[in-house]
Formats: C-alpha cells, structure tokens, sequence
C-alpha cells in the first residue's frame, strides 16, 4: 500500500513534465485559429478567436492557466466535435484499450513458447528459425503487415472480417498486426534472459536434483526468466499504444488512434492534448502495474 | 546488505603465454567474426547497403525520379510482361523500382543514422550527468524521461511533424529529439554501475579529475553497449519513418525512402505486389543485417564474453 | 578397507570453444568409498569442478566427456539412460556447491525447494515433504525451521543458505555427496561451523563424500584421503597424514609451503613461481615442469604417469 | 617490541571515525535508515608498519578502508594523515596528496580499466600529476613493471591478457608509481590462488622494506595477516573490537570474538585436528545492530551487562587494547 | 492495363438480392457532426441528406420542391415559400414556418459557424402562418435557391432543440427526412433506420449504416468480401480488382471537383508573365495524368464552372490544350529559353492521387525546361498557408462547388479576393462577376459568367486540369447512380 502511495506521488512530477511537453508541442508549435474558422472569416473574427482563446497572453500564463484547467481535468472543448476533449478520449478508450490488452496476450501467447524453445535449442536450427522469424517481425511495419494479413485471411481465406468491431472474431487480425513486433522483441529478450538464467547455478543445483529438464526449464528456469520480462512488457506499453494508431486506421478501430490521428491533422489540439495526456497516464499506470508484478514475481524485493 | 564478499573468480583463462600483438588480435577478431555464421551476414548486408548508398547515384541505371507514363506498373523482369529495362519492375508512374530503391538507400539510411547519431548524443551526455553527478539534474532528467517514455513516440513525431511539417531535417531532429531518452536511460545506468566499479575507485585513488575519469574510465566502458543498442536503433529508426510515412508525415517527394515507397505502394498490394514488395524486403534485409551484427556486436564489446 | 562406492577412471573432458579444444580434465582417475572423504584439491581452474559436474553428467554446454569411465554401484554413469542418471541426481548421488547465494532459486521458498527432491525421488507429498524438509533443516542446525521453511534464499544469510543446500543435499540419504568448495564463500566462523557439519553429517549417515577446495586447511581439517590436481591430471594422491607429512610431488610440496601458517610465522613463504598455464597452450612433457623447481630434459619432453610410491599413495612426477 | 613502538611516529590517525550509509528501503521511494557501516572507531598507523584490520565480511573493513584514503566522506570523525585532516581539505587539496596514499584492491579483475594498456595503466598516475612524462614516463613504467616482475614486453596489453596475480602485481605497480607513504591494502590476496598469494605477499613484503613503506593490510584471512602485519585490528560490525600487535593478539587474544576467529582457523596439519569453539549464527544485520555490546549474541561468556552496556576500547597492556566486560586474560 | 494479376474469385461475396433489407456504405471519412450549420463537408452532408430535408431540391433543370410546396420571388429582395403539409419530424413534431426561421436565421446570424459565410446573405425569416413565411435578403440574391438545396440547408426542429438544448440534438438528431438516427460510433459506424412516418415515398431499406473505413485497401476489401455494400473513393488501383470480382463493379461520375494550379501574378514572379503561365498550361497534358492516374476517369477542362452548374461555360469543358513545342517557344521569347526554375505546393493526400499528379506536372514541366520544385504539405499546413496566402509561385489545389452556381466558383478571381494570393486583377472581370452577383436575371447572369470564365481561361490565373469523377465500388446487385453533388441518398440505391 505505502508502495503504491509512493510510487503515485513520484509520478506527479512526472505528469508535470509531460504537461509541460504536451503545452510547448501544441502550443509553441502552431497557431490552430486558421483552421478553427472558414475560410472566409476576417481578420478581425481571427483575431477575436485569438484573444478569446488566450493566445494572446505571454506564454508562461498560457501555461498556467493550461495547468489549472488540466488540474480540474479540464482539457477544453474539441472544436471537431463541439465536445469536452476528454469525454471524447475516454469513449474511445476501451477501444483501444481492448485492441492494446488482445496485442499484448497475442505477443505472450507467441513469444514465450518461442522465447523458451529458442534459448534451450540455443543455436540449433530452430533456434536460428525463430531468432531470424522475430527479426522479421521486427521489420515488417505494421501498416503493411495489417493490410497483408486482410487480403489472405479475409480476402482469399475469408476466416476473418475485415476490419470494424463487433465480434470476438474483429481482434485477431489487428491484434496479431500490433503484436506482432512486439511479440519479436519478447521472443528475443525471453530468450537472451532465458539463456542467462540458464547459466545460473540454481540451475544446475536443480539438475543436480534430479528434475526432469522440462521441470527445470518451466519452473526454475521461466520464473526466474519473467522478471525482466514483465518490465521490458510495460515498457512496450508505450510501443502497444503507439502502434495503435496506426493500427487502427488499418483495421478502422474506433479507437483513440483514430482521434488522435483527425485530431492532429486537424490541429484539434484540445483533443490532442486530452489524448497524449490520458495515453502517458495509461502508460505510467500500466508501468506501476508492472512494478507490482515485479514485486509478486521477485520475492527479493518483495521483503526489502 | 551486500552479499558478495568475495569476488567470484571466474573461469579466466590465463593468458600469460599467449602472444598478442596487435595484428594477431585484429585477426583474432575476424576469427571470431566468421565464426558467427548471423554476424558475418549482417557485416556483409550492412557494408552492402552502406556501399549501394553511398554509391547511389552511379548504379541506379535510371533517374529515379523520372517517370514513364507508358511503363507504369511493369512487373519484374522474371514475371509475365516485365520488362528487361526495369529489373523490379515500375511504380505506378512508371518510374524504376530498382533505381529508386538504390537511391531511396540514401535517405532511409541516413535518417536512421542521423537521427541515432543525435539521439545517442543527447542520451550519452544527460546519461553521464545524470549517473555520474546524480542528486538534483539526476532527478530531473530521469523524470524527464520518465515523462517522454510515457509519450509514444510515434504519437510524438506525429504531433510535432503535423505542426511544423515534414523535412528531412525535421525528420531527423525530431526522431532524434524522441529517442535519446532510451540511451539516457541506459547510460546512466551503466554509469551508475561502472562507477562504482574498483576501477573507478582506482582512478580516483591516483587523483584522477571527474574529467579523466568520465572520458577514461566510464565513457571506453559503457560505449560498446551503447554502440550495440544505437546499431539496432538505426534498424528500429528505418521502420520507424515507414510508419511515418503511412500517416503521410514521412520523407516527402521527390526526396525517395524505402518508407515511403513501401507506404505509397501499399495501395498496390492486391495488384502490382512488386511496387510494395521489393522496398519492403529492402528494409527486412537491412534491417535483419543491422540487428544481426548488432547482436554479433553486442557478444564481441561485452567484455564479458570476450575473455571466454 | 570399505568397498569403492565410486570409481572415476581415466576421465576426460574437453570444451570445444571459439578458440580451440580446451582439455580441461585429462585423464583423472580416482575413487570414494563408502563413509570416506576424499579432497580434490589444485588451483583455480585445474578441473577440479568439472570432474565432480562429470558425475552426474552436468558438464556445461561446450563441454564433452571424451573418455573414461565413471563407475558407481556397478554401472557406468557414463553410459547409462539419461532417465536412468536423473534418478540418481539428488537421491543416491548428490552436490553442494561453492556459492550458496546463487545455488538456491531466488523465487521460490526453502521449503519448496527441498521438498522438490523428497516429492520427486520419495514420492512424498507436498505435506510430507514439507514436513520432511522441516527435519531437515532441523538436522542442519537451522534455528526456527517451520518458519524457516517458508522463507526465501534472499532472506538467509550465507551460512543459512549453504546449510539450507546441505539440507536439500542429504534430503534423500545419498550415499555420495559431492561438495564444490562448499565454504570458500564464507566467512572463517561460518566455515567451520559447516565443516563441522559436513563432519558429522558423513559419520552420522556413512555417506561418502568427495569435498573440492583449494584450502589445504579444509583438507587437513576434514579429509581421509586427498588427490592433488594440476592442469587436468592427478599429481598425487595419498592419505591425508600421509600427504601432509610426507608430499612427494614438487607442486604439492609448494603448495604446502606456499601457505601461510597461524601457528608459526616465516619470513618468507616458499612459492612455486609463475601461474597455471593456459589450457588451451599446455606444456609438452610435465604440465607442472615450467614451474617445477627440479624440472629436468626429461621432464619437458615426457608425459610422467601416475605411480605407486608408497601404500595408497601415488605420484605423477619422474623425480624421486 | 614495544620499544620499538615508542620512537615510531604517527602517519595516520583516525578518531571517532563513522559511516553511515543511507539505505533506502522500499522498491523506489526512499525511507532512510542509516546502515552504520563503521561506527565510531579510533586507529592509529604507524610509519613503516604494517597494520591489519580482520574481521569478518560486512564489518567494515573496506568502508574504513576507503575513508583513511580520504576516498569516502566519512559521517563522523576525522582522518589525520601527517597532521592533515583529510575530511576539512578541498577536493583539490585532497587530490594533490593522493601522492602519498594510495591502494590496493581486493578484486584484481575489476580494479583495473579494461580499456587501457597496462603503460596507460601504470604511467597514468604519474601523468595526472604532472610527475613526468614521455620516455622518462616510459622508462618509469618499465622500472615499476620490474619492480613487480613484469617486463618491458607487456606495456602495450591490456588487462584481460593477463592471470589474476599478474593483475595484481599491475595494480601494486600503479600504486607504488608516486611513492606513496601509505598503502591501503584492500584485501589484495583474498581472490587469488594459494601459490599465487604466497608470491604476492612476499613482493608486499620486499616492497616494504625497500621502499620504506606503510601499509594497511585488510583481509579476513587470518594466516595472512599474521604473516605480514606488526599490529592487528580485529573488527565486529562497524567496531575495532580488539587491536595488539600481532604475536599478542594471535597468542593471548583478550577478546572471545578473536579467540572464536582463531579457533575457527583451520590448521593445514591434519595431526592437529581440534575442536573448534563455534561460533553460534551469523554476523547480525549491520543496519540493525544488536544493543549493548554487538558480539553478545554470539559470544559464549555474554552476560546481563553485555545487552545493555558498550564495552569501551580500554587498553590491558601495553598496546594491547579490547572492548569487552569479561576479557580473556588480565 | 497491365495490372491484373489477381483472380475474379477474390472475396466469396453473393450479389445483393431482393429480400436484403440492409444496406452498408463505407465511406473514407467518419461524419464530422450533426450540426448541419457547422461542418462544411460534401461527405457529411452526404448522410445527412438522408435524415433531413431542404426546402428545395435542385432537379434536372431548375429546382423541385421538397419541403417548400411552392416559392415565388415577390421581389428582388424577398422570396415566399409554402411548405408542405403534415410533414412531421422524426418525434413526432410537426414541421411548421417557425422551424424554418429557427434554421435558417440560425446560420445567417451566428458567424461561428462554419457555414455561415453560405447564408449571410439572408437578413431574416418572416413568419407569415405555420405553413407560409419569406426569406428577406439583404441583397438581391440570385443564387437563393442554389444556396438553399446544399449543404447545411436541412430544416432543424426548432422546438425540440430549444427545449433539449444543442447538446440532446446533437446526440440524438432528428430531422424530416426518410431515415432516423440509431447510432453514430465516432469513426466506426453510423446508423440510420427507415422512417415509417415519411411524408415522400416510404423508405427502402430497413437499416442503413456508413461504415468509416480510412484506409483505401481496407475499404475495397470489405467491398470484395461482401462487408460493405458500396464503397466510396474507390482507388483506381483498385478498380480493375472490383470489376473483376465476380459480385462487384464499378460505378463512376463526375463531381463538382476541379483540381487547378493557382499561379501567383504578383511582381517579381515568373509566372506574372502570361507566356509563362500559358507555357505552363501548354506544357501538361491533362489527359495523360488522367490515364495514367485515374484510369482515364475524369474530365479535362478549361474552366471551373462545370456544366450542371449556374453560369457554365460548356464550351470551355471537355477541351485542354498541350503542346510542349509551343511551350517551348513561349518560354523562350519570355526570356527563359535556358531554364526556369518554379515552384510548386501541393497537398498530399488530400484529393485523389494529389501527390502523384503534381510528381506528373513536374515531369512534364522539367521536358519543357521549366525546373518544378515541389513542396508537398499535410492538409493542415497546407490550410495554414492557403488561409494565409502564403505559397510561392503556386499551387495545386481542387475546389468543390457546393452551391452549383458559377459565383461561388469564380468569387476568388475578384481583384479584392484574389490579392495577395494571385494578385489577378482584371477589371472586366471585376465588373462582370460584381454585376452578376446581384442580377436577377437568369440568362444574362449567366452570360456575364461564361464571359468572364473565357477571359479567365486566356489569362489563366488559374490553370484548369480536369474535372475528378467520384468513382464508387458497388456490389453488383444494387443500382446505383453516382451524383454530381456527391450525395449518397439511399433511396435512389435500390436492388435490382
Ligand atoms: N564453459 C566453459 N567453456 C570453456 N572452458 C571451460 C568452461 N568451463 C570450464 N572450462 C575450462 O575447464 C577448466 C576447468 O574448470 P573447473 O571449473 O573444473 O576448474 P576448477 O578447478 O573447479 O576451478 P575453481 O577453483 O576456479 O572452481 C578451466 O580451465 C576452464 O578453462
Ligand atoms: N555504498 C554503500 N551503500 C550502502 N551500504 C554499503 C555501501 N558500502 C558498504 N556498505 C555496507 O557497509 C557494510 C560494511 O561494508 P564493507 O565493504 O566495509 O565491509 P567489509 O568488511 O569490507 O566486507 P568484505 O569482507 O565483504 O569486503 C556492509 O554491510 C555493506 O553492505
Ligand atoms: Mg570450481
Ligand atoms: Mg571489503
């Protein structure tokens, strides 16, 4: 409990920080008055809009008075859609949280067995085979690899719909397009940690037992393995999140990718800010629950 | 509590009768080079792709950029209907795939290393203050990038490209400016942990300045590990700006990347395979070289392996 | 005199590496008996762990065992179904090792860990084990052992966790322990309190013991018979009054000079000059002749085998 | 002996000298409590000895260590070193007279930059003090490398090429290449082979007398330190528990952990089988010391007064002085 | 063409029949909003055609009722409208005169709005009985009728939308129209269902829905897999895949879109001389980037008032000019016989295969030896500089005509519209198109435009491509027709 307490408290500067971030990219970066009004408005109704939105004030107020408005969870109105910035980005989160968690288990349910086979076959054939398949997961964007995976699985095969929500069946093909990349960098790094506990003298004390080596491996061996492993996977929160947005507008997933996406073409910068705002959160929060599973994991640090 | 008393003597070979100079060792290396099947490959893609890059300009056999509005969307020349002119065959302008790979090497390339380049630069210098000094800037920078891993980075590069609009140069400082925290963070820890290292302790015994002791003593120690994870950031880079270009703030025209000619191509997957195809495999295989000897890079820096 | 329980003939190991074929055992021929302890010593690096690893077949990856026999109970562990050798592991043969921080797994609790053995070899159930495991920790000496059980390595000190080891280890009554070093890591006070557990633990339960260290003192201190390593091979082995008092190897004569002594106090320790060689660049003839004070032409040119030089004592030296 | 004692005069002193280090419990968020590595200890070395500090692992051997080097701001005390209080001089101050203190390393594997040459490795303490440079530099290094049997053909290797006593011998050269007045041996054999030790200690021991040199010799094995030092402190957690010159202490130790130390000796001579005096347990958790005297949890003669009570360092005879309420012999 | 590689059995889809009463589109962008006044977009208003109706419908020749049963001018300045009776909106109100004035004044007043610039013009709504009220004009508006049968000219239920407030309209619209709203999920899906209360013919389908399906290949595999029905912007790399897909084809027409360069005629640049510009429009051949962009759809054309439009000029259409010779020549005597270097912005990713055309434009210049540098911008930058006039020498850029009357398309021409973005500044055409603007009368209003669309067409300050045909992939079991205006009224799609 006192943990968490802590670890909540050290990320108020860190929000500090992303909302100062978040301020000078969209604020110092362009002057969003040009596309919030018709082509034909004059002069005078810019400058107006100017003046009521604030931009006139030195930058250093603007700020703070971003900063209080953040505080009351106020991120300002999207001018696209005449509704609070953040209303809009919570709606869309479960989208994208769904599409993000259905990666993740993609990536785990690929990666660990690979991750695994590939450290205890070490520079066997099949270990070549998988080392060099997460290679290429790695280098297939996911735009392509998205679009690639619709025309053989819903174009020839017709095994799975194209894009949309809707059905259990609309998450294979996005998660497997975001989870793929991040399913290679688990299977490389479950490996290289995999092989380094591997060496480790409590696994030959566990050989020395008489344990049959699956037991060694699965049990010794992967325990151990998935420490580092969980927090590289918080890590790739970020990556997940990120890959959404692209992701999305692929498979056209109402989620926040999508927004996010309009909102920054159209410099509807309250939304923008919203979204980037509640997406570090998700991923500070996501870190946390990583450090959490890394206390249940490591009993090291559990009584420290 | 610190548990180890005494320090683990390892299998250390003893090397005393062994003979190296400088030649033997060099050679030595090469050994241990071709022994790695992954890693010679990698150096040979790798020095291929540099090379091509480098040498873009005399060995595409056409201009890139020149379109031919008769030859648009010839396959290549082993498929039904290629055209020997055009060995990958032509884009939907008609213009030479091949050439345009050649050239499109350039760009891919030199965003990926630029932008590696000032990314490690930024993260070598916040990571060595950050992990030598420690205390207040320790804690601000870390927070700071705490703060800008909590920001995607393609969410990053899509705002501040949207706003200030896609260049070359915007490209590189911005992919730059997003990724350094990924050194920051390993440098400092490195650092942190070479620091307190016997060595260290050593330099400052014989009243080495902070100076002498970072550039002699921490920087020779932390840069083969910083080199490996820059090398496969450059890979990491190269998709990068492919995605970029998918949102349409990549590399613009007429400038030509291996990103965005895999992104403009996409819309011809289902029909002309080749316009999407063949800059995709160029990525894959460069991006398959540079991690292998990134990979081969990392077992020979470590100095960990290298004595066994 | 006991009957063998275990025979090592002729064993040989070598690594195959990046850099070359590494012979890091060559040719080690040895045995235990039932309720004797043998020490294994030598320098860093003489093959001292790997020939104990041989036993039960746990020799790390690059490694190979080329030759030899390994006789226990009658049957070649060499040769025996890999099936076969895993029933012997942690039942009738087993291993402490040097460091008793990293040979317990962080992530799981005492308790656990030596129930595993009692679960696997005895069939017991987890109740049992625990319970079983319990005992255990009791018989080692551990203060508090249900509570202890339940805890993790982490929470141990060394001492505790090298006990917690030779716990796991006697857990099935083996009729061989093999210990690596199993005190180098600690401190002189924790040392001996393990020594003298290992003591008495062999008298209570005949167990034979084959104790790998570097300490001459540990030697004195606990064995029946030592073999003297060097660069893969056995330079001599004798009783341990027999070796101490009367060592007819020029290595191990500085060995035994080269320590110093509490008791006396010299003005300068005898040495033996120059390092271990290289394994991968291993001298012709003797492997000890560059360092040997009384090396000889012969000596550089002729591999000398190992011989009787007097009861159960044997050399592997040309000079008389 | 002990006259000799008297005309030696006082190199380094340290009074009332602690450290305690901040430990942060807890995952990330820090809650401090001072882990009291060394926790109020009075020292003194005198020109051309060798002092040793035993004791067992945690005790504060190397945290001592690092503070007479002026390495390791100390929380309390001072470190005198030729009337100069180390803690009080600038970090300039402080740098210049590294000269004249210098170190040894436990590990010979980690106590050298895998990075430079073994002519960087030696010459480079010379350079940074701007003693001398190119060929006399040179020629310099050579000479020290002799000194320690190297040769002149290992100036352009590295480290890594080297055995572990060789290092060793690289790490003593460098500390010797400003002639310093002290050495601060940090457990310099404890990692080596036993046929390796003994050449190591013999060079300390040739070095010393040529050179005129005053060493601290930190080890915890007692054979060692009974070989080479003049005087020996004998450290329990973060305390100096009992300090006499050698053939005192290791003959009629007065303190019960000396004694339970040297019983726990093992004796190379296997007709000298003994019974050990066993110590119960482990060295408690420095962060969290026992009250009173911190031995009485382990001590066999402990009593009430030993719970409550810090025995004081009183002196029994001549240089001869131990903290504990029911010494050994009087 | 060339590209056929795939087989006709991709995608196992069966025709639409008769007794599917769904019918699904699947449009490149989500709907923007339901504030009908406040978005100014043809592929939102495309829905909403569905669920709300304009007083007027623009038919073949001239206007058709729709709410309004009748209209008449009573003079230059007022107009009088009757509306239809019993037409009730999607709640139950009936619709009456004051929902008009609601509406209407709305948009006229209010200059937040995004279309209020399209209806400033009105100066209020008189309300004579429920079913009778005028439109009072500040100026004599010729264009009232085209204004009032587009985009943003649905009539809003005024009681219930001050009664619930903006906020309950926008979340749960209701309208006149044929179709009711279900649901909108924002960049997934809107859902409409038949409107059984119809006052016009009764609906045809049961449940519509507009899928927002960004990414073109997406789009065209849900088409080939059966999961849309009509798919809109269909890529022309695409096209051969949709016709040879056994269950789909093509459908294509013209838009009211003509893509252009707009040169700058501002001192000091190349292109005020007209031998550069005319140089520039000899060099380009139209035809050729719509065959080899556009598969040959599309319509070349020298003006930008379309026919279909108020004031077109159709001689002017269908006709392009190139001659790279003549090109040659004009750069020549212009002085520029060694080169000239111009520069181009352009959009990328905005309007069908922008970037590729203006890669084309370059190619074709670079032959004549004018040396194009191309500066390609995401819409929003582009939009910045266009708001601010900012580009060099020009720019590629294709404007829609909502209003389907050749003012609205020739406005920006206006020496006062057009400075400091042309600097174009002819007088005549001043005086034509400031006279038209307020001309009652029909058929000269319209020769004062086809007048001043020729000497646009000579002076080209504005050098015309061609006219963008929308082309729409559509299962092959519906019959659907392709609208000019782009609107997609579902009604008209019917099953064969
Ligand atoms: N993984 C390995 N790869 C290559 N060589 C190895 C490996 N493991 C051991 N060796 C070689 O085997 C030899 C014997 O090693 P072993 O571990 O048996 O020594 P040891 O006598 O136990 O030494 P120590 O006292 O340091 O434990 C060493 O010289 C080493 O070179
Ligand atoms: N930098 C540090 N931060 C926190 N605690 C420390 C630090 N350095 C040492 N300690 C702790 O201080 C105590 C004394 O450490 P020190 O290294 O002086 O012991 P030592 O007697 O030299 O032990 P060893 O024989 O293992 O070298 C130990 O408990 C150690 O864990
Ligand atoms: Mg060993
Ligand atoms: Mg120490």
């Amino acid at each position: 409990m006192k943990f968490l307490i802590k670890n909540i408290l050290r990320i108020i500067p860190v929000l500090f920080i992303i909302s100062l971030i978040v301020f000078l990219l969209v604020r110092v970066t362009g002057d969003p008055v040009s596309l919030m009004l018709p082509e034909t408005a004059t002069d005078a109704e810019r400058a107006q809009l100017r003046e009521s939105l604030g931009l006139n004030d030195p930058l250093y107020i603007q700020y703070f008075t971003y900063l209080g408005d953040l505080i009351t969870g106020d991120f300002g109105e999207s001018f696209r859609y005449n509704q609070p910035a953040l209303g809009l980005v919570l709606e869309r989160l479960p989208a994208s949280f769904g599409l993000a968690f259905a990666s993740m288990l993609v990536a785990t349910l690929i990666s660990i067995p690979l991750g695994i086979l590939s450290a205890i076959k070490r520079n066997s054939f099949i270990d070549l085979f998988i080392t060099g398949g997460a290679v290429l997961g790695k280098a297939m964007p996911n735009f392509w690899l998205g679009i690639m995976l619709i025309l053989l699985f819903s174009v020839q095969l017709n095994i799975f719909p194209v894009s949309g929500t809707g059905s259990l069946m609309h998450f294979v093909l996005p998660a497997i397009t975001l989870g793929t990349a991040i399913a290679a960098e688990m299977t490389r790094l479950i490996r290289s940690s995999m092989l380094e506990i591997l060496g480790q003298e409590y696994i030959r004390t566990a050989r020395s037992k008489g344990l049959l080596e699956a037991v060694v491996v699965n049990k010794h061996g992967f325990r151990n393995a998935l420490i580092p492993v969980v927090t590289i996977m918080a890590l790739q929160t970020a990556t997940l999140i990120g890959g959404t947005l692209i992701t999305e507008t692929v498979f056209s997933w109402p989620g926040m990718g999508q927004l996010l996406i309009q909102a920054v073409n159209l410099r509807d910068m309250a939304v923008v800010q919203a979204a980037t705002f509640i997406i570090a959160l998700l991923v500070i929060i996501s870190n946390l629950l990583a450090d959490l599973a890394y206390r249940y994991l490591d009993p090291r640090i559990k009584y420290d | 509590m610190r548990m180890f008393s005494r320090i683990e003597v390892k299998k250390e070979l003893t090397l005393e009768e062994t003979k190296t100079d400088k030649k033997a060792y060099s050679l030595k290396w090469l050994k241990v080079l071709l022994n790695s099947k992954t890693g010679t490959l990698g150096l040979i893609i790798v020095v291929f792709m540099v090379l091509m890059a480098i040498l873009a300009n005399v060995i595409a056999p056409h201009d890139p950029a020149q379109t031919d509005v008769v030859n648009r969307l010839v396959p290549p020349v082993w498929a039904e209907g290629g055209n020997p002119d055009y060995i990958l065959g032509t884009d939907n302008l008609g213009r030479d795939i091949l050439s345009r790979i050649i050239v499109g090497s350039r760009v891919s390339l030199l965003v990926g290393i630029s932008a590696v380049f000032l990314a490690g630069a930024i993260g070598l210098v916040l990571g060595l203050i950050s992990g030598y000094y420690g205390g207040f800037f320790d804690r601000v920078i870390m927070r700071t990038v705490d703060a800008f891993l909590a920001i995607p980075n393609i969410l990053f590069m899509l705002i501040v490209l949207a706003v200030i609009g896609p260049s070359l140069m915007t490209l590189i400082f911005v992919l730059g400016a997003t990724t350094w925290v990924m050194y920051a963070r390993m440098v400092r820890g490195e650092t942190l942990s070479i620091k307190e290292r016997d060595y260290v302790r050593s330099a400052r015994a014989v009243g080495a300045k902070d100076i002498r002791i970072i550039s002699r003593y921490i920087l020779p120690n932390i840069i083969s590990s910083f080199i490996v994870i820059a090398t496969l950031n450059v890979a990491t880079t190269i998709i990068l700006e492919s995605s970029l270009s998918f949102l349409g703030l990549g590399i613009q025209p007429p400038d030509v990347s291996w990103g965005l000619m895999l992104s403009d191509g996409r819309e011809y997957l289902a029909t002309s395979w080749w316009v999407a195809t063949f800059p995709g495999v160029a990525i894959t295989i460069t991006v398959l070289g540079i991690i292998f000897l990134g990979d081969w890079l990392r077992d020979v820096l470590d100095p960990k392996t290298k004595t066994n | 005199m006991s009957t063998s329980l275990l025979q090592i003939d002729d064993l040989k190991v070598q690594f195959k590496t990046g850099e070359g074929v590494v012979p890091s055992v060559n040719g080690v021929t040895f045995s235990v008996n039932e309720g004797e302890t043998v020490a294994v010593v030598g320098e860093s690096g003489c093959g001292k762990s790997i020939t104990s690893l041989s036993i039960l077949g746990l020799v790390p990856s690059p490694g190979e065992i080329s030759g030899g026999t390994i006789k226990f109970g009658g049957k070649d562990l060499l040769k025996i179904k890999k099936r076969e050798l895993r029933k012997l592991r942690g039942n009738d043969i087993s291993m402490i090792f040097q460091e008793p921080m990293t040979s317990l797994n962080p992530v799981f609790s005492i308790g656990n860990q030596i129930g595993e053995v009692l679960r696997l070899h005895q069939k017991l159930d987890k109740k049992q084990a625990l319970n079983k495991a319990v005992e255990m920790l009791d018989l080692v000496g551990i203060p508090d052992a249900e509570k202890v059980v339940s805890r993790f390595p982490h929470q141990l000190s060394g001492g505790m966790r090298q006990r917690v080891m030779i716990a796991m280890a006697l857990a099935c009554n083996p009729k061989l322990l093999i210990a690596d070093e199993p005190t180098t890591a600690l401190d002189v006070t924790i040392q001996a309190q393990i020594l003298e557990l290992i003591k008495k633990l062999k008298t209570d339960f005949n167990t034979g013991v084959i104790m790998i260290t570097h300490d001459l003192g540990v030697v004195a201190e606990v064995a029946d018979r030592v073999v003297v390593m060097y660069a893969g091979e056995v330079v001599e082995e004798a009783p341990v009054n027999e070796l101490f008092a009367n060592p007819k190897h020029p290595y191990t004569k500085g060995l035994l000079s080269s320590i110093p002594n509490v008791d006396q106090v010299v003005e300068e320790l005898g040495t033996i000059e120059g390092s271990v060689p290289n394994p991968l660049n291993l001298p012709k003839g003797c492997k000890f002749n560059p360092r040997c004070p009384l090396a000889t032409e012969r000596c550089r040119k002729e591999s000398p085998v190992l011989e009787e030089v007097g009861p159960a004592h044997q050399k592997r030296c040309f000079n008389v | 002996m002990t006259q000799v004692k008297e005309k030696k005069k006082t190199l380094l002193k340290v009074t009332g000298l602690k450290k305690h280090f901040p430990v942060t419990k807890g995952f990330i968020k820090k809650e401090t409590i001072p882990l009291k590595a060394v926790d109020g200890i009075d020292l003194e070395i005198f020109e051309g000895e060798t002092l040793g500090i035993v004791g067992e692992s945690g005790c504060g051997k190397s945290t001592t260590g690092q503070m007479m080097l002026g390495l390791l701001p100390p929380t309390e005390g001072t470190v005198t070193f030729e009337g100069k209080d180390l803690t009080s001089l600038s970090k300039e101050e402080l740098r210049r007279l590294r000269k004249d203190l210098q170190v040894i390393f436990q590990d010979p594997f980690s106590s050298l930059n895998p990075r430079m040459t073994i002519e960087q490795l030696i010459g480079e303490p010379l350079k940074i003090h701007g003693v001398m440079q190119g060929k006399q530099l040179r020629n310099e290094v050579i000479r020290l490398l002799k000194t320690v049997g190297l040769g002149e053909h290992h100036l352009k290797r590295h480290p890594h090429e080297f055995s572990g006593g060789q290092r060793q011998r690289i790490g003593i050269a460098r500390a010797l290449a400003l002639k310093p007045k002290i050495i601060i041996c940090d457990e310099p054999v404890s990692a080596l082979d036993v046929s390796i030790q003994a050449q190591i200690l013999n060079l300390l021991r040739k070095l010393q007398k040529e050179f005129k040199l005053t060493y601290v010799f930190i080890a915890h094995g007692l054979p060692a330190v009974r070989h080479i030092s003049d005087r020996v402190a004998v450290m329990y957690l973060g305390k100096v528990v009992e300090v006499a010159d050698r053939d005192s202490l290791f003959e009629k130790p007065i303190h019960p952990y000396t004694e339970a130390l040297l019983s726990a000796i093992p004796i190379p001579d296997p007709t000298k089988r003994k019974e050990h005096k066993l110590l119960e347990g482990d060295l408690p958790n420095p962060s969290n010391p026992p009250s009173g005297c911190r031995f009485h949890t382990r001590c066999p003669y402990a009593q009430e007064v030993c719970k409550m009570k810090d025995p004081e360092l009183t002196e029994y005879h001549e240089g001869h002085k131990a903290a504990c309420h029911f010494p050994l012999q009087q | 063409s060339s590209n056929s590689s795939t087989s006709g059995d991709e995608g196992s889809v069966e025709k639409k029949t008769e007794d599917d009463k769904e019918l699904v589109i699947a449009t490149g962008a989500d709907m923007v909003t339901f504030d009908i006044h406040d978005h100014n977009t043809t592929s939102t208003e495309a829905i909403h055609v569905n669920m709300f109706n304009y007083l007027v419908k623009r038919g073949e020749d001239g206007f058709d009722p729709d709410l309004a049963e009748s209209w008449e001018n009573v003079d230059d300045n007022t107009w009088k409208f009757k509306l239809r009776e019993g037409v009730k909106f999607h709640n139950g109100e009936e619709l009456t005169a004051d929902d008009v004035k609601f509406t209407l004044e709305r948009v006229a007043n209010d200059n937040k709005l995004l279309e209020h610039g399209n209806y400033s013009q009105i100066k209020e709504v008189k309300v004579i009985n429920d079913l009778e009220f005028e439109i009072i004009t500040h100026q004599p508006e010729p264009a009232l009728l085209n204004r009032l049968s587009r985009l943003g000219s649905g009539i809003l239920p005024s009681k219930y939308i001050e009664e619930e407030g903006w906020d309950k309209f926008l979340e749960n619209p209701v309208g006149t129209g044929p179709y009711k709203f279900v649901e909108w999920k924002k960049d997934d899906r809107v859902v409409i269902e038949a409107n059984s209360d119809y006052f016009g013919e009764a609906p045809k389908w049961n449940k519509v829905t507009f899928r927002a399906i960004p990414e073109d290949s997406t789009r065209v595999s849900e088409l080939l897999t059966g999961g849309v029905d009509i798919a809109t912007n269909l890529p022309p790399s695409d096209w051969e895949r949709v016709k040879d897909n056994e269950a789909t084809e093509v459908a294509q027409g013209p838009t009211q879109r003509v893509m252009m360069l707009v040169l700058r005629q501002t001192e000091g640049h190349a292109t005020s001389d007209p031998k550069v510009r005319e140089a520039i429009d000899l060099a380009i051949d139209k035809q050729a980037i719509l065959d080899s962009l556009m598969e040959g759809s599309g319509t070349v054309t020298r003006t930008r008032v379309t026919p279909g439009n108020t004031g077109a000029n159709e001689d002017l259409y269908g006709k392009t000019l190139y001659d790279p010779e003549k090109a040659k020549q004009l750069l020549k005597e212009a002085g520029y016989g060694d080169g000239l270097e111009l520069k181009l912005s352009a959009p990328n990713g905005r309007y069908l295969k922008d970037k590729e055309s203006a890669e084309l434009i370059q190619a074709m210049l670079g032959e004549v030896g004018i040396d194009l540098k191309l500066e390609f911008l995401e819409w929003s930058s582009f939009a910045d500089k266009y708001a601010s006039k900012s580009f060099d020498d020009m720019f590629l850029i294709g404007y829609g005509n909502s209003m389907f009357d050749a003012a609205l398309a020739l406005d920006r021409l206006s020496s006062k519209q057009a400075e400091g973005e042309t600097d174009y500044n002819n007088p005549e055409v001043d005086k034509l198109l400031e006279e038209a603007m307020s001309n009652m009368n029909a058929e000269e209003r319209a020769k004062q435009y086809q007048k001043a669309q020729e000497i646009i067409a000579e002076e080209r300050p504005q050098i015309y491509l061609y006219q963008l045909d929308a082309v729409y992939g559509v299962n092959k079991g519906l019959n659907f027709e392709p609208r000019l205006d782009e609107m997609l009224y579902v009604d008209d799609i019917t099953v064969k």
